[in-house]
């Protein structure tokens, strides 16, 4: 499956980008954050992150379609 | 207008305060988070913004009709910003009119708690002496 | 500057909002109390509002005072108007700054909360139809 | 005892006056506000009235010296 993934905050920094696209096997978000975690060697637990799909926030264990964007959001610091 | 809105430039408190005035209204209650010079004993030298805007936006307008149900309120507005920020600017801001103090009270603090633990926008702070980091609590 | 003071002019919230204004605040809580077009269901069409001026001051300085006292806050400013006032006028402006939102918050409340129910300031409201009446409430 | 009394919001309206000059035997608030509430036809009850005296709030029963100013206030209602 084609997904894009974007990262925020810390993990965009670890990443090195804020946004790929990635050909996976994986179906839903748990899979592709421990896939990515893997690769760019993010040391964030997958517990803290939160998951946003297509822009709404999602379960970590949604089943993804083709195409999809998923988002990995960091613990939140505004205000 | 949008109940809550980032922004990329300054935040003009006054023209967001003169939005919620109306002659029905009897209290507005407003805050507005500031950029500190220190956070946990370390000394700041300023201080950048980032959201995830589209679902920041969402989440946002989501939290301010929350507060319009749980209180009893006539208008509420939010607007934090993003991008680079200098000390002492304004950070985000809150403002909420209602008939009844105990309303405005509550729904103002409502909505900046809520803000602050729900809503995707990220810290980056840079101190004096050159460090920088992301502010990621574990425990909101 | 007068942490509690009696206007008999308009009250300028945004020059006494710039006054709380220091780098390293990071919250202000302000609230506005302003005038309404109803009371108790009847229609107003304005208010005066009478002080006992020496004795208003003192005690509006001590519940500044005590403000200060019970939290943790960097700056708090109240100022009450007296005389003739229009409908959706500023009546009273209470305006707090701190480290953190809590103590904010909480010393804004007391304040209002403390102006209202010790200061001796009266409300006279002006209904729609002529009659007027002092505002005397016994149970506060 | 010479003593100058001070009215305010209500009670001002129905003493038509904001002050005035009493020679009373009176030696404390609380009999001078039973005599004043007389005079003008207060129906104020007096538990109502917090007294300051000289610009501070008092007793009703505190003991007044000639010469004092004693002002009578009603419930508060500002904000």
């Amino acid at each position: 499956m084609n997904y894009t993934l974007l990262y925020f905050a810390s993990l965009r920094d670890a990443a090195g980008c804020a946004q790929e696209s990635v050909v996976s096997e994986a179906r839903d978000p748990g899979s592709l954050y421990a896939d990515a975690a893997a690769r760019h060697g993010f040391r964030m637990p997958p517990e803290r992150v939160r998951v946003a799909v297509n822009g709404a926030f999602a379960a970590r264990d949604v089943v993804l379609n083709d195409g999809d964007e998923i988002a990995f959001l960091p613990p939140v610091s505004g205000g | 207008m949008k109940t809550f809105s980032l922004s990329e430039s300054a935040i003009d408190a006054a023209s967001l305060g003169r939005e919620l005035e109306r002659e029905h209204v009897g209290a507005v209650v407003t805050f507005e988070g500031r950029v500190r010079d220190h956070n946990e004993g370390r000394a700041v030298r300023g201080l950048a913004y980032e959201a995830y805007a589209e679902l920041a936006e969402a989440e946002g307008a989501r939290i301010l009709g929350e507060a319009r149900t749980r209180f009893e309120i006539a208008r509420a507005l939010c607007v934090h910003r993003v991008g680079e920020l200098a000390l002492g600017e304004l950070a985000v801001w809150v403002g909420v009119s209602a008939a009844h103090r105990d309303a405005a009270f509550a729904a103002c603090r409502y909505i900046i708690d809520e803000v602050k633990s729900r809503v995707p926008i990220w810290k980056h702070e840079r101190y004096v002496g050159g460090k920088a980091e992301w502010l990621h609590p574990w425990n909101p």
